[in-house]
């Protein structure tokens, strides 16, 4: 049962691995918080299989904290930073092999936006957005 | 090779990893990420350092020392990334003032010490006419 | 092997199919709300399959209550938190895939 | 190989590379969500390596906080000027490579197993108050170090609120609603309360402890912030002081206190040591879940500092 229930817990493990995959390939951030997701349910699955061992009883105590806190990285992520549009593709700048930045790259665009639904006390306003002013067509 | 030296080679990797992360970022939120990565690997060395005691439990003082890093690493993460977010927000405005008085349509110089982010406006994107 | 054993290893691999099933499904549904789909089954099944498995031969009742308090939590999280991901996805402008 | 084997060979191998890919991954959001796995695969190989007090700090903090603190940056930090020039790669990597080399030096110079300090630890543990070795190192032995860390940890709460001061009229937040967020708030933070207590009361005798209690408490708090049912106290309230305060004035007073009496700094009275200990965790716990939720200022859940601006629906 011990040897079962460790080759189960590596397995979790190996499909966590490979579910990285989809932080790669993304495409949106959204697609890689799913991951971070299923990475901290595949966590806490492993921590109850590993804490069932004799002496590891703690491990439940971790899982326990996971498991709880599990949401308050999605909440601030759909508070704060989801609203921002998708960086261009390519290197970001600041990044060692970034590219000169093009002098007509200012495109604002504003994607938030408040439905009628609960969402709207979400006072997100756009991310990235918060240089004020309007950027000026390019010459 | 036993576990504690398989743990003590991986986190000095890790480590190794973040401080040149640490060294060629210029982006201070990616220094700040590449700091933490390198001193969570840290924390990996000493716990591993940890289970070279012979007795049945790991030695408890480096765990105690991680658990004290761990907390001061979270708290210097979070005041250094204050620092960057006013940086962020007096650069902001310093640059609209430029952009209004000083330099109306010179182009954007010394592109890659100052790649501006695509959301901002460049530093001098044509600005208000003089 | 006793009859419990048997059956607490069935549901232990039976949830990590399900864990399996929600990776695979993440990496091969072709956008962010079908991913969702994919992703919550693992959350639900694929840890309370697991949980079960291991409470059947938890060696209290304290403990098997702890993997049940451990599920709930996980439960609620995920259900809420994928309703946060699916809006922030659909307020950022990510179109939901279409069969051409 | 047993399967236990293969799990510690996964995760050391992985491990590195996941540290790769938060450094080298150009996209900043993309970092941010690896270095989130990299704290949770983490908390697997300290779950590996016995562990079990680093596995909760991290995935205390780690989900509960610097999950949150990062998802912050977000808004601003794609639009801000990188520190210096270009750093030279080939430097960089030089540089790297002497700091690595000096610590795998050093690591090699260690004899390859020994006793360690367990024996020392194990046996002061009668009178140290405590039953948990790692409690008895933090709160005992060694609670100079806690000490000054409280003190870090509240320079750190005063240093982002000269950074990022509140006081600004316009960033008023809007009022509590009916939302998701509230819902989820209302179901969890009663058993982040809950948790909390339960780690500092476990503590004594088991994996646990104030800092375990403070991050889960916090994380609880967050939640509130963010659901809008807790309002960012600004600084300058004098109640919020005082209960920041609490916590390091206790500990301060409990170390001076044996001086009086011709002791040593932070000598604890062998018979009170398990109840001083209970006590100054238990305002620790306090302490720590301020200064975390301190890293959450109006300005930051506000996110933009713009006014908002009109918004439609995407197409």
């Amino acid at each position: 049962m011990a040897e079962l229930r460790a080759a189960v817990a590596l397995f979790l493990v190996l499909t966590v691995l490979v579910g990285m995959i989809r932080v790669a390939r993304g495409p949106s951030f959204a697609d890689r918080m799913l991951v971070a997701l299923l990475m901290g349910t595949t966590g806490v699955a492993v921590l109850v299989l590993l804490a069932a061992s004799p002496g590891a009883g703690a491990l439940r105590d971790v899982a326990l904290v996971l498991s709880l806190l599990a949401s308050v990285t999605v909440v601030a992520f759909a508070r704060l930073a989801a609203s921002g549009r998708e960086p261009a593709a390519g290197p970001a700048p600041g990044h060692p092999d970034a590219p000169a930045p093009a002098p007509a790259a200012a495109t604002v665009t504003v994607t938030a936006t408040v439905t009628a639904t609960a969402a709207a006390t979400d006072a997100t306003a756009a991310a990235g957005a918060d240089a004020a002013a309007a950027p000026e067509p390019p010459p | 090779m036993s576990a504690w030296q398989l743990y003590a080679l991986s986190g000095l990797a890790w480590f190794g990893v973040g401080m040149w992360g640490l060294f060629a970022h210029a982006h201070w939120v990616r220094k700040i990420l590449a700091v933490n990565v390198a001193g969570s690997g840290l924390f990996l060395v000493l716990a591993a350092l940890a289970r070279r005691a012979t007795t049945p439990a790991p030695d408890p003082v480096p765990h105690a020392l991680v658990l004290t890093g761990i907390v001061v690493g979270i708290s210097a993460t979070a005041l250094a990334l204050s620092v960057a977010r006013r940086l962020a927000e007096v650069e902001a405005t310093a640059r609209l003032d430029e952009d209004a008085t000083h330099e109306p349509a010179a182009p954007p110089a010394g592109a890659d010490a100052r790649a501006g982010g695509d959301a901002a406006p460049p530093p001098a994107g044509g600005g208000a006419p003089p | 092997m006793t009859a419990l054993e048997l059956v607490a290893g069935a549901l232990l691999c039976a949830g990590a199919a399900f864990f399996l099933a929600g990776t695979v499904g993440l990496l091969r549904f072709p956008d962010v709300y079908t991913r969702l789909h994919a992703l919550t089954k693992a959350d639900n099944l694929g840890l309370g399959l697991i949980v079960a498995g291991l409470a059947l031969d938890a060696g209290s009742v304290a403990e098997a209550l702890q993997l049940g308090i451990i599920w709930s939590l996980v439960m609620v999280s995920s259900s809420l938190s994928c309703q946060l991901v699916a809006r922030a996805a659909r307020r950022a402008g990510v179109a939901p895939w279409r069969r051409r | 190989m047993s399967a236990g084997l293969a799990i510690d060979a996964a995760l050391a191998l992985v491990l590195p590379v996941l540290a790769w890919a938060v450094v080298a991954t150009p996209d900043l959001r993309k970092a941010i969500v690896l270095f989130m796995a990299l704290g949770l695969v983490a908390a697997l190989a300290w779950a590996r390596l016995a562990a079990p007090d680093i596995a909760l700090v991290e995935a205390a903090i780690g989900t509960g906080v610097t999950g949150a603190l990062l998802m912050s940056c977000v808004p601003w930090a794609e639009s801000l000027t990188p520190a210096s020039r270009r750093a030279r790669a080939d430097l960089a990597l030089a540089g790297a490579l002497a700091v690595v080399a000096c610590l795998g030096w050093a690591i090699r110079a260690l004899p390859e197993a020994g006793p360690g300090l367990t024996p020392a630890v194990l046996g002061a543990l009668e009178v140290s108050g405590v039953e948990h070795p790692v409690t008895a190192v933090l709160l005992n032995y060694r609670s100079y170090d806690t000490l000054l860390e409280i003190v870090v940890l509240v320079a750190a709460a005063i240093g982002i609120d000269a950074v990022l001061p509140d006081d600004d009229a316009r960033r008023r937040l809007a009022p509590p609603a009916r939302s998701l967020v509230g819902v989820l708030s209302h179901l969890l933070v009663p058993g982040a309360v809950l948790v909390a207590g339960f780690l500092v009361w476990k503590g004594a005798h088991a994996p646990g402890g104030a800092f375990q209690a403070g991050a889960v408490l916090a994380a609880g708090g967050i939640l509130l912030l963010f659901a809008r049912r807790l309002r960012p106290v600004p600084f300058a309230a004098r109640a919020l002081r005082g209960a920041l305060l609490a916590g390091p004035l206790l500990f301060l007073g409990v170390a001076v206190a044996p001086l009086v009496r011709g002791g040593r700094l932070l000598e604890l009275p062998v018979a009170w040591a398990g109840v001083l200990i209970l006590a100054i965790e238990t305002v620790l716990v306090v302490t720590i879940a301020i200064v975390l939720l301190m890293f959450f200022p109006a300005r930051v859940l506000a996110s933009s500092r713009a006014p908002a601006a009109t918004v439609e629906d995407p197409p």
